[in-house]
């Protein structure tokens, strides 16, 4: 009787914020004070231990999976280091560990710029409201180290009074702006999509905004599709570097996965991406966001079964079909690419000119950004499988007729067979083949983590001890 | 007579026993009141929100084409004879109740196979006389089977309940919540 | 509420039958005698004014909207004439004018064998079993055309006695068999999708089946997919004939409706064809099986909206947004085709040997094969477009790697440059490109509508007037 009574009264409980909270608060353990079940439920993102097909909580590393990225990205960081992510509750961790911000030793050194930290962590809107945010984005991404310290969490995503859903980053303000949207008149429904798109889309660094800035911005000016985003870089001579071996001026994609879940079926019926990666829970009758922001496969119940009557293995077997038929063909694009750079650089050995090689390096550029746009937001293909699969058909496509010309050229240049495909079976070849120096990369971020590491987690354990609000958790 | 007496405790036994069934039977009638369990026997939709976790689903049939014709029990449990219905009831409830007190329901309810069996019953029971056309039931052999072995619900796939299930689906619905039990001087005796 | 207990009134009106009709009935008004409403909405498939943005009730001339298929086809029938096509109710029409039957002068006459009648009316299963299976498939197309007069009609689908869903055709069961499956075990609801399965699939003629007799079979013993009936075709080394340009040994895919919506989504979660192509209508407090099979998109609100509660503008849109995202690589495939084709024939005029060409011409084989299966079935690009995406892209680059083999054997032939693309601007200039005579090929179809055809119809009216029952409507 007295479980039945509880039950019942449960439905009338009502909860009463405790603690103040400033905007800028960046410790999540302190809005917790006041919410507790979503700050458990947002730390159960600690967890690594689900995996899918494809994706999942634990960091996957993506060039020991498929060392082809390493040839791909030949001159650019991500062929040192790049992995399938995991919980916000690393997003510190990680950008420390990751060997393509390097091994800097002090405050204005290393290979990245602060703008890195952008979608880190809720100190950047704390740094940015302190020093302004051109200022922010001025200098290394060592300078910050110090500053910012805490992983993704509320002040990201919430207004401190109200528990609004808000927009904390600059750069989706702006994108929208000049766009000529207003993003004040975003629905409460789109909002809990647009929380996410401040950092999960493509980005680049706009040198020319502020003097000195590697200033943040979303490339949609002309639309939000691979085409028109490619345009806009097309337009503006945007790259982001020069391939070490084919010399293309290349585009990375970075994790579009609001552009592509746009132009799928569940965007076009108004589900967000709280749907499905914070369904609703209900306790007791009191309704509250599950935080533990993660692969949906690994919460079906909550999350499909709530539209879906099907069974959940049935459910994510269609995830998995779809990932499948998808992933066939970028895995053929990416082998298709990896010949096209080698046989570019055997046009230029053998003594291309830059006029011979223009229309192939754009070629090379071009598929190789569809490419990445379809491989960089791993939920692609299952968010948008139709528009993702299309694509990358564009990108097989360019590549083709890229290759075609290639063949031409290398013929007149008196080279007329199939260019060897490079021994790339492992990371390691891979890496030694595009003359990477990992052993000293390593070292440098050994390094880093031994003597300037600890300085930053020391300065901000000061800092922070020194805030009107103890942490009392 | 003879019967009861035999039936009767021996003397020194008499009053615990007593005292004990009457716990017991008591207790009993204080559940069946908390619960609400008697209005159980009626086919009033809101007692089936005495369960808040049912709110879902009586706020989508009270926004339904069927609010005006249909109760709960007119789809969920069978009609084909009166024994049946209350077997059915008892048989659902049981496990409901106890699922409920023990805090096992899941956070989207799926129907059961034989929760749905009923309820296909009566979307037929209602609308046979669409269904089934007389000139071709009697012409066409498998005319009446043809026409209603498919779940109506994988067409008709909104009716009662829309499409999107789930305790949390429809927090903001205007459904018959029970009044706490607890009286509220004893809510601010535990408050803090 | 007086209005419902109107419309149940109007249900209670007992009727018994009054024709008693035998299965091999071809004539769709005797049937109709029984069941009126069916048959009114069987023939409202004479309604011819209905076009989508891809198909439709109209006829659509494939040739004069897009002459590449001109090329593709270069040597074999389609060439001459192609279209979408219109309701069942014109199968027999449709066949006779068709460019593809040719003009025959007597009944051993003209490029088609008898086995082309199958999909086309309620005669067949009539003749089968008057003639046996093996014997209906001897012969040529004329030989029957007395015989087969009635457009695709109630003996197709349906047993007389019991008005279940049924089996007319051979070939399905035989296909099934094969599969070591049994089709008698099909469910009701499979049945939905299985009747139509008897036409709307991929077939061909098996030539060693029986002596004379151009057999017809599904190619489905390795499976559905696009691969699977491929790998078939190679191991028997089968082709539908040899490109006049290319000498590729060439398949031809026809509306393989029912292999490319099974592996859909919507076929994934049990809705059958009939579902959306032959929805339950309503009229006079009656629900029954529209039988006026068309294009969904004329019929919106009974088709999806039952099971989709979205605007009408809404859901056509939808179909649209696939059908152009799929359209548009099925577009650029079609012209790497085309491309290739020529290319190849430049490297025969050039002197290439068999065996220089042996790869280059099965990558073309399979390239046009998939680019096929996926035009050919007009549903697909909304039955399953991740599906028909993923083969396009596959045929994109398959034709890629082909033509790059291309550019290297030309160039070792002397010819280091593009070959230029045809003049195909109009079905005109293509067919003439290709060397097709289409003057006299008209007029042998006028001459057959003239001096053949009058006479097929008149000995079937004869035959008809001495069946037992007399058409009574
Ligand atoms: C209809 C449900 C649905 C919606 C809406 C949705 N996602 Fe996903 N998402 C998925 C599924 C399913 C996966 C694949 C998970 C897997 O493979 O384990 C996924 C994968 C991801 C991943 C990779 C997950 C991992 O395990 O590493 C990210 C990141 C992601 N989605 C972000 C988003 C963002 C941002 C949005 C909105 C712009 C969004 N999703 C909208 C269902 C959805
Ligand atoms: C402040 C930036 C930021 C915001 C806002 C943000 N994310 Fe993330 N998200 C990240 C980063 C960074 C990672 C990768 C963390 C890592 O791997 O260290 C990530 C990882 C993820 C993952 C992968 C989790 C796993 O288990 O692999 C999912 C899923 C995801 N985010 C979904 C969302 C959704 C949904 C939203 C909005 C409700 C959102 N994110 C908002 C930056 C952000
Ligand atoms: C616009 C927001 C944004 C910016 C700017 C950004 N990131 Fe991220 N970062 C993300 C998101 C979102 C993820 C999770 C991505 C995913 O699913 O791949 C992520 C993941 C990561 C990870 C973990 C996975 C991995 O790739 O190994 C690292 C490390 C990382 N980012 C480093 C960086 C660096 C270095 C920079 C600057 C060059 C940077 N980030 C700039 C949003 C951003
Ligand atoms: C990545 C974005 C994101 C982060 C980080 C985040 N939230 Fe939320 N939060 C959401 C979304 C989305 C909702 C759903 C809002 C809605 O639909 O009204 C939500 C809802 C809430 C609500 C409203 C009640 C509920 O459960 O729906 C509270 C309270 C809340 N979050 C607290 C927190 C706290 C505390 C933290 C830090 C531990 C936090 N949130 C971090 C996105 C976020
Ligand atoms: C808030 C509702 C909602 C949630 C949550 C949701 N879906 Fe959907 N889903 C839809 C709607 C709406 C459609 C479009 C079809 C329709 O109108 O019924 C759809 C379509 C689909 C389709 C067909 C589209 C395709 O790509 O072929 C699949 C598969 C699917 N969902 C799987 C999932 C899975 C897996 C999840 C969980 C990760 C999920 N859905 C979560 C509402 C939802
Ligand atoms: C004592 C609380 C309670 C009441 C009162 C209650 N339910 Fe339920 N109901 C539950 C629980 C708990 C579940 C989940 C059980 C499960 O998933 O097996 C449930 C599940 C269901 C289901 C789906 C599972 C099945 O058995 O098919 C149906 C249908 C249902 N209830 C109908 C009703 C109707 C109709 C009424 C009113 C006559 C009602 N319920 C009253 C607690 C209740
Ligand atoms: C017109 C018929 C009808 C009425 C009236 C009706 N239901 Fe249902 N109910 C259904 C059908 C059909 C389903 C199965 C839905 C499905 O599987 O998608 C269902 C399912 C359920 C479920 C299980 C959840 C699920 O989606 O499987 C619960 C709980 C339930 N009903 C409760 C109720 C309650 C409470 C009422 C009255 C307030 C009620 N129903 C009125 C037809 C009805
Ligand atoms: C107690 C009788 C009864 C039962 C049981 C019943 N219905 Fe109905 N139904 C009605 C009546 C009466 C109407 C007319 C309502 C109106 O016109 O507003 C109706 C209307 C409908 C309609 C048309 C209106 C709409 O909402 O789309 C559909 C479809 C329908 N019912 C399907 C079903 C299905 C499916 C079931 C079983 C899950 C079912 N009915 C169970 C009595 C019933
Ligand atoms: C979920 C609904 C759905 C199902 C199931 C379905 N179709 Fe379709 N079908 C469509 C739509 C929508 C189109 C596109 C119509 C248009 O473009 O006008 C279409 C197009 C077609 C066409 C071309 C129509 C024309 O106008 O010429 C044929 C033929 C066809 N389908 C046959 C089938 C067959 C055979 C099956 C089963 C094996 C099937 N369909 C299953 C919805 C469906
Ligand atoms: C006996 C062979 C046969 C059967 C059985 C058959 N079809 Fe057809 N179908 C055809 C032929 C032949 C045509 C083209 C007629 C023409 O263009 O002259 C056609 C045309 C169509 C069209 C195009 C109509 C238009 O308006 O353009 C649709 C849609 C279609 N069929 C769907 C179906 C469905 C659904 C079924 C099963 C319920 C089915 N068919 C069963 C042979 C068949
Ligand atoms: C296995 C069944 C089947 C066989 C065998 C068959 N057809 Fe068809 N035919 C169809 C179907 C189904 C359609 C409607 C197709 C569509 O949507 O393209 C059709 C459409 C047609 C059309 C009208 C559209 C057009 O292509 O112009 C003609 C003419 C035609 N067939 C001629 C033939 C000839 C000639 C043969 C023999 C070589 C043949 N058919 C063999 C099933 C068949
Ligand atoms: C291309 C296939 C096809 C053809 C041709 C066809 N039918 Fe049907 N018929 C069906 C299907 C599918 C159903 C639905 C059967 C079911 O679900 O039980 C049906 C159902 C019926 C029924 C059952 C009552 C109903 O409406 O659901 C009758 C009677 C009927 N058809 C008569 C006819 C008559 C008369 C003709 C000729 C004018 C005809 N059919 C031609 C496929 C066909
Ligand atoms: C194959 C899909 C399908 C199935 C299964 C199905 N229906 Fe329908 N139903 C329809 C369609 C389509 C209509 C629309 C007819 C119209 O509006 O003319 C309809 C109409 C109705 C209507 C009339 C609605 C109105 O607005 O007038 C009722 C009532 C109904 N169905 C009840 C049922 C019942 C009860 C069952 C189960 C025995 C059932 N249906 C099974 C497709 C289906
Ligand atoms: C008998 C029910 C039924 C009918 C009829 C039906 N659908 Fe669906 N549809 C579904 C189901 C089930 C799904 C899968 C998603 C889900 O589980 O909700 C789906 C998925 C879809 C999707 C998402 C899949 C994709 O390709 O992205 C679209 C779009 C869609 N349907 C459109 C239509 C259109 C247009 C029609 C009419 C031509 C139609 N449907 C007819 C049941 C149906
Ligand atoms: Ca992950
Ligand atoms: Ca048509």
């Amino acid at each position: 009787a007295s479980s039945v009574i509880e039950r019942r009264a449960e439905a009338v409980f009502v909860n009463v914020p405790k603690t103040e909270v400033s905007q800028f608060e960046p410790r999540n353990s302190v809005w917790g004070e006041n919410y507790p079940r979503e700050f458990q439920s947002y730390y159960q993102s600690a967890d690594t231990s689900f995996a899918s097909k494809y994706n999942g909580s634990q960091m996957i590393d993506m060039l020991e999976i498929d060392p082809r990225l390493v040839v791909l990205w030949a001159g650019y960081g991500f062929s040192r280091d790049y992995s399938q992510g995991r919980g916000h509750f690393y997003a510190v961790d990680d950008i420390r560990n990751s060997l393509r911000t390097g091994g800097p030793t002090n405050e204005t050194d290393g290979p990245q710029p602060s703008t890195c930290w952008t979608c880190k962590s809720p100190d950047v809107p704390r740094m940015m409201q302190e020093e302004g945010v051109s200022e922010f984005y001025k200098g290394k991404w060592s300078r910050l180290g110090a500053e910012v310290v805490n992983p993704i969490g509320c002040a990201d995503c919430h207004d401190s009074k109200t528990m609004n859903l808000h927009i904390s980053r600059p750069g989706l303000i702006e994108a929208f702006e000049r766009q000529g949207k207003d993003i004040t008149k975003a629905s409460h429904q789109e909002m809990r999509t647009l929380v996410c798109a401040q950092c999960h889309v493509e980005y680049y660094f706009d040198k020319h905004k502020a003097e000195g800035a590697a200033y943040l911005t979303f490339p949609w000016d002309k639309g939000m599709s691979a085409e028109a985003i490619e345009k806009y870089y097309d337009e503006i001579e945007f790259s982001d570097w020069t391939h070490s071996m084919s010399k293309a001026p290349m585009l990375k994609a970075q994790h579009p996965e609001y552009e592509t879940y746009s132009l799928g079926i569940h965007a076009e019926r108004g589900v967000s991406c709280a749907d499905c990666h914070m369904p609703y829970k209900s306790e007791g009758g009191q309704k509250f966001t599950d935080h533990h922001i993660q692969s949906p496969l690994n919460n079906v119940a909550n999350s499909c079964q709530v539209c879906h009557r099907e069974e959940t293995a049935k459910l994510i077997q269609n995830v998995y079909d779809r990932q499948d038929k998808i992933i066939e063909n970028r895995n053929k694009l990416e082998e298709l690419l990896v010949y096209a750079h080698v046989e570019a650089k055997k046009a230029w050995d053998l003594g291309a000119t830059e006029a011979e090689m223009k229309d192939i390096l754009m070629g090379i550029r071009h598929a190789q950004w569809r490419w990445d746009f379809a491989a960089a937001s791993h939920g692609a293909s299952f968010h948008a499988p139709i528009e993702t699969g299309r694509i990358i058909s564009t990108g097989i496509a360019i590549v083709g007729e890229t290759r075609i010309k290639l063949a031409r050229l290398l013929a007149r240049k008196g080279f007329n067979q199939e260019v060897s495909y490079p021994d790339i079976a492992t990371k390691e070849k891979a890496q030694e083949f595009i003359g990477l120096d990992m052993k000293k990369l390593k070292e440098e971020k050994q390094a880093f983590r031994q003597n300037l590491l600890p300085k930053w987690i020391e300065t901000a354990k000061k800092r922070e001890a020194g805030y009107d609000k103890k942490v009392g958790m | 007579m003879k019967l009861i007496l035999h039936l009767l405790p021996p003397k020194p036994w008499r009053f615990p026993v007593l005292l004990i069934a009457g716990i017991f039977i008591g207790l009993f009638f204080f559940l069946f009141y908390v619960s609400k369990a008697y209005s159980y026997l009626s086919d009033n939709p809101e007692t089936c929100v005495n369960c808040h976790i049912m709110s879902p689903q009586y706020a989508t049939w009270n926004h339904s084409s069927h609010r005006r014709y249909t109760n709960c029990n007119d789809c969920h449990v069978p009609h084909n004879n009166v024994f049946n219905k209350y077997f059915f009831k008892a048989k659902d409830g049981m496990r409901h109740a106890s699922m409920f007190a023990l805090r096992l329901e899941p956070q989207v309810i799926f129907i059961h196979q034989a929760g749905k069996d009923v309820v296909h019953q009566n979307c037929i029971r209602c609308h046979s006389k669409l269904l089934l056309d007389p000139k071709l039931v009697s012409s066409v052999k498998n005319q009446s089977v043809h026409a209603t072995d498919r779940v109506c619900w994988e067409c008709h796939r909104e009716v009662p309940h829309g499409q999107v299930n789930s305790l949390s689906s429809t927090p903001n619905a205007r459904v018959p919540l029970p009044e706490s039990p607890v009286p509220d001087w004893l809510k601010k005796a535990i408050a803090n």
